[in-house]
């Protein structure tokens, strides 16, 4: 990335910063056996990628994430872990054994590797075209027309207007279901 | 007749509207359903089947001015109606007729009458959904003879499926479910590599036009394949119609699907259904393939499964105790007569084919027909559980001996007609098989009358069988139609056979010169 | 000799009665609509609406018709009422029209004959009434072609039939199928008619075919017996064995001379290769049809169990007409089977065989009518022999001859048994009426019908001036003559050489001329003489039949006396016109007939033709003597007495076990094989168990396995999807 | 920064992995995968500097799926809660055909 010319230190050290508080939180919140700390370490991890989006000029995105994710869906799972009250020590011992943990860290190394090697070599060439760079870096530097809103509205209600359309379908699905769901159910059982 | 038809320009309407009005009968009879929801189920089924029979006649009446309004001696498609379907695939909804489908929509416009007043009184549980799927089944069938445009093809191909296989599943007999599982998959299997084949041909279409198409025309004239290629897809077209046939050794569907089938299952199956193998073959396989299907190799192949297939067919049918088992392997006999003849290619064995196929269409028809009427009498199938009952039913046993004589291709009916032209024209191209399909004239007098014997002549031994009624007028109503086509047919074919003539003589000369020449060329002359 | 250039309108026939040719099958198929009609308004009773309701009634129902059809007067049946059941309530119309058509047909056959005789009948008349097959290269028309062989067979066909149609007015008139039994019998002559008068192979064969389908109907008319039904079917099913030859033959012409049409294909033939494959196949196959339809060696077997039909069915059918049909068809195919010596001497061979055969077994059967079956056989046999070596006169002559003395025996043999039936019927006796030893010492009882059948018998044995010497004795005659200069003399079959295997003809001929005489007097002398073996209850019920039936019977009586009249040879021209037939045959068959005797008239030493018809004459009366001398009628037991035979006797008596050895090589290995092998084991087992059902047996193998790794415990499954999409991954990463 | 935001991702990504296997506790493993979705998110949210606002439009519709799949997830845990009276997956095998 030869694009140093916009960043200067305090964005750089700002963008390990949060990085390293989203990468130790995460590895808190797997290790974690209360559900109630574990979630409160997700927290944590979805605030320092708020960060992350906001230094990568996409403002509304770290709203959002604030908004959703840590305001309403963390909250939710909050509440169910209240709700059906999983502080019970025999609920707590969930982790699996030694052999089993050992294992899936080679597998999620092994992944990671994977997903690494795939990023570097000539994979990211090809996904990187050089003249794109440029551009992208020209309109890095130029005031984004329109505020924060604008870019990502305009495709939003132009081209994926369907897709956007379908998925307060899926929502309202999501409310049915989870209300039926939800229910107590008085006559059956 | 020709007049009038023109002056309300029958031509122009007549197919979509046969597709069409099925499914306004079945829509119909949806709100009869509804209507009469409350009504006892006695009086629902007795006012359903009368509905569904007015129906069905009303579609065979306006069906038969095509028997007028089509001209022998013209040579493209007639009747035909073409309009843009899914226009992004290319698929239209292309219609039109020759006088190979011209006899066969007859054919199943005229027995689907006869086939509702052939389960009149059996049909008593879920009667609606039952003439519904009759009438949804007429849809596809005549969409499959009427189809020019390979999707809509396949799509009238597999509709036929459906009602046909709830048909055996809801109505059959003990072992219908088992029956209906083995239709379904065993048709199904064939027609999947059918799709895959059609797909291909459309994008090879495509290629060579530019334009996404799946019309049956622009591939025939403009598709050329390489040789290995058209061997694949051949062979693709080959198995679903060769199960549809059902040619040895994808036969084994037929006799459990027939014997559990209600009677109307039978009726249809046999009369109409097979018949899609063997126009499926004639349409589609000989034609888009005529190098891959004149392969001497290919050829011979097909050839001895058919001649296979006859004295195959006889031989087990004769061992049959089961009535309808018996006439079920008949029909793997008579089915290979078809084959024989179409692939013995000459003008004459592929019109004696056509011939079979209605000739097996009316009087195999009205065999299974015979046979429900006797089981609905005495609720056994088996041979064994007959005898001598032409002394109290003296009606029915002269119509099973008509309808057996016709089965059997004694000369003045017309099973005769049939089976001598595609004998005759087979031995100039194929002499053994002919003389070996000969031998089947022995065997199916064997077969039918040796059953013919047990069950209305000798000694009325039984005494359950003293008290079997003999046909009632709506039962003789029915037969005679059926009765007066097999004289008919016997003595005076010329009607049918012109039909038919061009569309015949035309494959036999297009295939004869596509397959001489070089694989690849198709010439435009066809059609 | 080509009749396609003729055109219909220009022929002098056309101009004739002739041209309502196609009345003559039209008139008994009026008769069978009508009587078929009248059969099934007399026999049935219509269901109720819905028949699967109201199951089990109706016993009563099935009483009130028990004994339709199980009542003949074979005497298998059993019956218990003493009074005659009444008679069929449309008995009296049908009794009008079942006679009456063929008298009709009989009326317009003889007008067309004098028209004939009026005009030159170089070529033949055909009248093409539609189209019937025009398909591609096959233009086949329903055509009827009348020429001297057709109106010989016609007249025979009408004539003989109308007689045996009024005979059964009176033989059947207790019958309860009395209309249906003439409905199948107009039907026959239909049939018959269309087989003689048809213009191309295939409406012969529908004929063909069609009297093989009454011929069916007939035998199994008392159908309520096993032992008719299984006759009927029998004889269906080894005519349709020669069936299959028939239409190989046809396959055969039409390939390779590119038509079906008699007379086209008789051109045509001409310009084959002689003596080549191709028409000897051709010939040979045309052949089985004949053997198949004239009950000769290997198919012979049907026409003795078809005896178990109604008497003057078995006149019709199984003596006059019906069986005869092979006969017509080589004289009718001349033009092939003059091009193919070796055909011919099968032919020849054959039908001496088969003559041969049959006489041996007809000496030692005791049913009179399994005696006048094995006895047509025989004759059948003498027939082939003619037109086998060409000399089609002679063999038309004696199918001509034939028709009437055996038609007399059977209708006599009919009368006979209707008078032992009658006895039998008084005193409930159910003994066989059928069988000589309950007969004997008749000719007190019935002495028409004896003397008419000595008439018969005579005629039969070939004693001087009774027809049946003149038509068998030229037969002999032609056979002899063509040992030498002849095409057969000169080809050989199987490597023995055509003058030997004639001369092995003609000795065979003698042999069963000899075999002719004893077992006919045989028959005379156990039915008519001697003492009576009825018992003594029966006797006074033994009369004379009706005149109905009677009456016919001395029509054919003088025929079978004077009818060798219409071909008296060249030797006995003193006593009528010589060649009669000869010349009025000679159109169709004259050609073909030259062609085998090398296009000279056959010709034999006037001093060796008396030697020859010395040494017939000579064999005929010593027929007769040896069996006057050696049998004795009044040693003979009743049938519930005699000893079982054994050894030759016994041998005979089954007819040489050939039904015994067919069943045993043929029939019953088909079935088991077709039972265990094709069906139980092939179809049920290796195609349905193994392919169909084996293939879904292993998706379910399949399937079970699979859901076995369904634990239900969705951490496993993360772990298999993650295994998997690393594997995926590596394989990117890896590539 | 690009590189290594993906980095981050990726390791995000594997993390919510690992948890998904160690943990029984369904609840926490409806939130390992809350923990791939935004890792993922992340992915998007850098990639779209470079190819401009669609990515951040997919960011949007995860979440909402997020947010649909947390709704019924959640719903679906307690219904199952309610009867087997734990939320431990070892002991829960209704899938099993």
């Amino acid at each position: 990335m030869q694009a140093n010319q916009f960043h200067s230190l305090a964005y750089s050290f700002s963008f390990y910063l949060f990085g390293l508080i989203a990468l130790a939180s995460a590895i808190a919140f797997v290790t974690r056996k209360s559900p109630v700390a574990a979630a409160m370490w997700l927290v944590n991890v979805m605030f320092a990628l708020a960060g992350l989006y906001l230094m990568l000029d996409a403002q509304f995105m770290a709203t959002m994430q604030v908004l959703v994710y840590t305001g309403a869906i963390m909250v939710v799972f909050l509440f169910v872990i209240m709700l059906l009250n999983l502080g019970h020590p025999s609920d707590l011992a969930d982790a699996r054994g030694k052999w089993p943990t050992i294992l899936a860290l080679f597998v999620g190394l092994a992944l990671l590797s994977e997903v690494m090697a795939l990023n570097r070599g000539n994979t990211i060439e090809r996904l990187v075209p050089p003249d794109l760079a440029a551009k992208a870096a020209a309109a890095a530097a130029a005031p984004i027309a329109g505020g924060i809103i604008g870019p990502v509205a305009a495709p939003l209600f132009k081209e994926y207007l369907l897709a956007f359309e379908l998925t307060s379908v899926l929502l309202l699905t999501a409310i049915v279901g989870a209300v039926v769901l939800g229910r107590r159910r008085t006559d059956a059982r | 007749m020709t007049a009038f038809l023109s002056s309300i320009n029958y031509n122009a309407w007549i197919l979509p509207a046969l597709l069409l009005l099925p499914i306004v009968g079945a829509l119909g009879l949806w709100v009869h359903a509804l209507l009469s929801a409350k009504d006892p189920a006695d009086k629902r089924w007795r006012e359903v089947r009368v509905l569904a029979f007015a129906f069905f006649v009303v579609e065979a009446l306006i069906s038969l001015g095509l028997w007028w309004s089509f001209d022998p001696a013209a040579a493209g498609w007639q009747a035909a109606v073409d309009l843009p379907w899914i226009p992004q695939w290319g698929v239209r909804f292309s219609v039109g007729i020759d006088g190979i489908a011209l006899t066969l929509i007859l054919l199943t416009t005229l027995m689907m009458p006869l086939a509702v007043l052939g389960s009149w009184t059996s049909i008593r549980t879920k009667p609606h959904a039952y003439y519904t799927l009759l009438m949804l089944l007429t849809v596809g069938m005549l969409g499959v003879f009427v189809s020019l445009d390979l999707v809509l093809f396949y799509v009238m191909w597999e509709i036929m499926l459906v009602p046909m296989y709830l048909v055996i599943g809801v109505w059959g007999g003990e072992r219908r479910l088992y029956a209906a599982i083995k239709f379904f998959i065993y048709t199904m299997l064939g027609s999947l590599l059918m799709l895959v084949a059609i797909l291909y041909l459309g994008s090879a279409a495509s290629q060579a036009g530019g334009v996404p198409t799946f019309s049956y025309d622009y591939i025939l004239n403009n598709v050329r394949l390489d040789p290995t290629t058209t061997l694949w897809l051949f062979g693709a077209f080959a198995l679903a119609f060769a199960v549809k046939v059902p040619m040895f050794p994808f036969h084994t569907w037929l006799p459990d699907a027939h014997v559990e089938a209600p009677t109307a299952g039978s009726v249809i199956l046999a009369s109409i259904m097979l018949k899609m193998g063997t126009f499926g073959f004639v349409r589609f396989a000989l034609p888009l393939f005529p190098s891959a299907a004149m392969n001497p190799t290919v050829r011979s192949l097909i050839i001895a499964l058919a001649v296979i297939g006859i004295v195959y067919g006889a031989l087990v049918a004769l061992v049959q105790p089961d009535f309808k088992k018996l006439v079920a392997y008949s029909s793997v006999s008579h089915l290979g007569f078809v084959m024989l003849g179409i692939f013995a290619l000459t003008t004459e064995s592929v019109q004696g084919a056509l011939m079979v196929n209605i000739n097996h269409g009316v009087s195999t028809g009205a065999l299974f027909l015979l046979v429900g009427m006797l089981y609905e009498r005495r609720h056994t199938r088996m041979i064994e559980d007959y005898g001598g009952i032409a002394k109290v039913v003296p009606i029915f046993a002269t119509v099973l001996t008509i309808v057996s004589l016709s089965s059997i291709g004694v000369p003045g009916t017309n099973g005769f007609i049939g089976e001598f032209l595609v004998l005759v024209g087979s031995y100039k191209t194929q002499p053994v098989a002919a003389v070996i399909s000969a031998t089947a004239v022995i065997f199916a007098a064997a077969y039918l009358l040796w059953a013919l014997q047990r069950i209305i002549y000798n000694k009325l031994s039984k005494p359950e069988n003293e008290g079997i009624k003999d046909l009632n007028w709506r039962e003789i109503g029915l037969l005679v139609p059926i009765l007066a086509a097999i004289v008919w047919m016997g003595v005076y074919p010329k009607p049918v056979l012109e039909k038919t003539e061009m569309a015949a003589r035309r494959l036999v000369t297009y295939v004869e010169a596509t397959s001489a020449n070089t694989p690849q060329t198709a010439s435009n002359s066809a059609r | 000799m080509n009749p396609a250039l003729i055109p219909e309108g220009a022929h002098p026939l056309a101009a004739t009665v002739a041209r309502f040719v196609w009345l003559l099958p039209l008139l008994p198929l009026l008769g069978f609509l009508i009587n078929g009609t009248l059969a099934m308004l007399g026999a049935a009773k219509v269901g109720p609406a819905d028949p699967s309701a109201d199951h089990g009634h109706g016993h009563g129902d099935a009483h009130a018709q028990d004994d339709a059809h199980g009542h003949g007067v074979n005497g298998h049946g059993a019956h218990d009422d003493h009074h005659p059941p009444p008679r069929h309530k449309f008995a009296g119309i049908v009794s009008l029209i079942g006679p009456g058509v063929l008298l009709a047909a009989f009326g317009l056959a003889v007008a067309c004959f004098l028209a004939m005789r009026g005009v030159e009948m170089e070529h033949p008349y055909v009248v093409t009434l539609f189209q019937w097959m025009p398909v591609g290269d096959l233009h086949l028309d329903a055509s009827l072609l009348l020429d001297p062989l057709s109106m010989t067979m016609v007249l025979v066909v009408t004539g003989v039939g109308m007689l045996i149609h009024v005979f059964s007015v009176g033989y059947m008139q207790d019958d309860p199928g009395y209309p249906r039994y003439f409905a199948y019998l107009n039907l026959f002559v239909f049939f018959m008619l269309t087989l003689v008068l048809g213009a191309s192979y295939p409406l012969l064969f529908v004929g063909w075919e069609g009297v093989g389908l009454c011929s069916y109907l007939l035998i199994g008319f008392w159908f309520s017996e096993k032992a008719n039904a299984d006759a009927g079917k029998k004889a269906f099913i080894v005519n349709r064995i020669g069936d299959f030859g028939f239409l190989v033959a046809m396959f055969l012409m039409f390939a390779n001379l590119g038509t079906l049409d008699i007379g086209r294909v008789a051109a045509k033939a001409a310009e084959l290769p002689f003596g080549g494959v191709v028409i000897t196949a051709m010939a040979l196959f045309l052949f089985l049809g004949c053997t198949g339809k004239s009950a000769q060696i290997p198919l012979h077997v049907w026409l003795p169990d078809a005896m178990a039909g109604p008497t003057p069915v078995s006149a019709l059918i199984h003596a006059a007409t019906m069986v005869t049909a092979g006969v017509y068809l080589v004289a009718r195919a001349s033009g092939i089977f003059s091009m193919a010596p070796v055909a011919q001497l099968t032919v020849a061979s054959v039908g001496a065989l088969t003559a041969l055969v049959a006489a041996t077994i007809g000496l030692k059967q005791w049913d009179i009518k399994k005696v006048l079956a094995y006895s047509t056989v025989s004759q059948l046999g003498y027939m082939f022999v003619g037109v086998g070596v060409g000399a089609y006169t002679a063999g038309i002559f004696h199918l001509v001859t034939h028709a009437f003395f055996k038609a007399l025996l059977f209708l006599g043999s009919g009368s006979v048994i209707f008078a032992m039936h009658a006895a039998y019927h008084h005193t409930h006796n159910h003994d066989d009426a059928q069988d000589m030893r309950n007969m004997g010492g008749l000719k007190q009882y019935m002495p028409i019908t004896f003397y008419l059948m000595w008439i018969a018998t005579l005629a039969i044995a070939g004693i001087p001036l009774f027809s049946g010497f003149f038509s068998k004795d030229e037969i002999l005659a032609s056979v002899f003559a063509r040992v030498s200069h002849s095409t057969l003399a000169e080809s050989s079959l199987l490597g023995i050489p055509g003058s030997t295997v004639l001369l092995i003809v003609y000795g065979i001929g003698l042999a069963v001329a000899l075999l002719t005489a004893i077992y006919m007097t045989r028959m005379m002398l156990y039915t008519f003489h001697g003492p009576n073996r009825t018992g003594e209850g029966e006797r006074p019920h033994l009369t004379e039949a009706p005149w109905v039936m009677t009456g016919p019977l001395v029509v054919l009586g003088v025929l079978a006396a004077i009818g060798g009249w219409i071909n008296v040879p060249e030797l006995l021209g003193a006593i009528g016109p010589v060649g009669g037939l000869e010349h009025f045959l000679e159109p169709v068959v004259g050609q073909a007939s030259l062609r085998t005797t090398l296009g000279a008239p056959p010709h034999v030493a006037h001093q060796t033709e008396l030697l020859l018809v010395g040494a017939a004459i000579a064999i005929a009366i010593t027929g007769i003597a040896i069996a006057v001398w050696r049998l004795k009628p009044a040693a003979l037991v009743p049938k519930k007495e005699a000893p079982a035979s054994t050894g030759i006797s016994r041998v005979l008596e089954n007819k040489y076990f050939v039904d015994e050895g067919y069943d045993a090589a043929f029939v019953q290995p088909t079935v088991s094989v077709s039972r265990a092998v094709l069906w139980k084991g092939f179809d049920a087992g290796i195609i349905d168990g193994l392919f169909v059902n084996g293939s879904a047996l292993l998706a379910r193998a399949f399937g079970w396995l699979g859901s076995q790794l369904q634990t239900g415990q969705v951490g496993t499954y993360a772990w298999v999807l993650l295994i998997g999409v690393i594997t995926l991954l590596g394989a990117f990463t890896l590539r | 920064m690009l590189v290594e935001a993906l980095a981050l991702s990726a390791v995000l990504f594997s993390i919510g992995v690992i948890g998904v296997l160690t943990r029984r506790n369904a609840i926490i493993i409806f939130m390992c995968v809350e923990l791939m979705l935004n890792a993922v998110n992340l992915s998007f949210v850098a990639l779209s500097k470079l190819y401009g606002a669609a990515g951040q439009v997919f960011v949007v519709f995860t979440m909402t799926v997020a947010a649909a799949e947390a709704a019924v997830g959640l719903a679906i845990i307690i219904a199952i809660f309610r009867h087997v009276k734990t939320v431990n997956l070892q002991n829960i095998n209704l899938l099993k055909g």
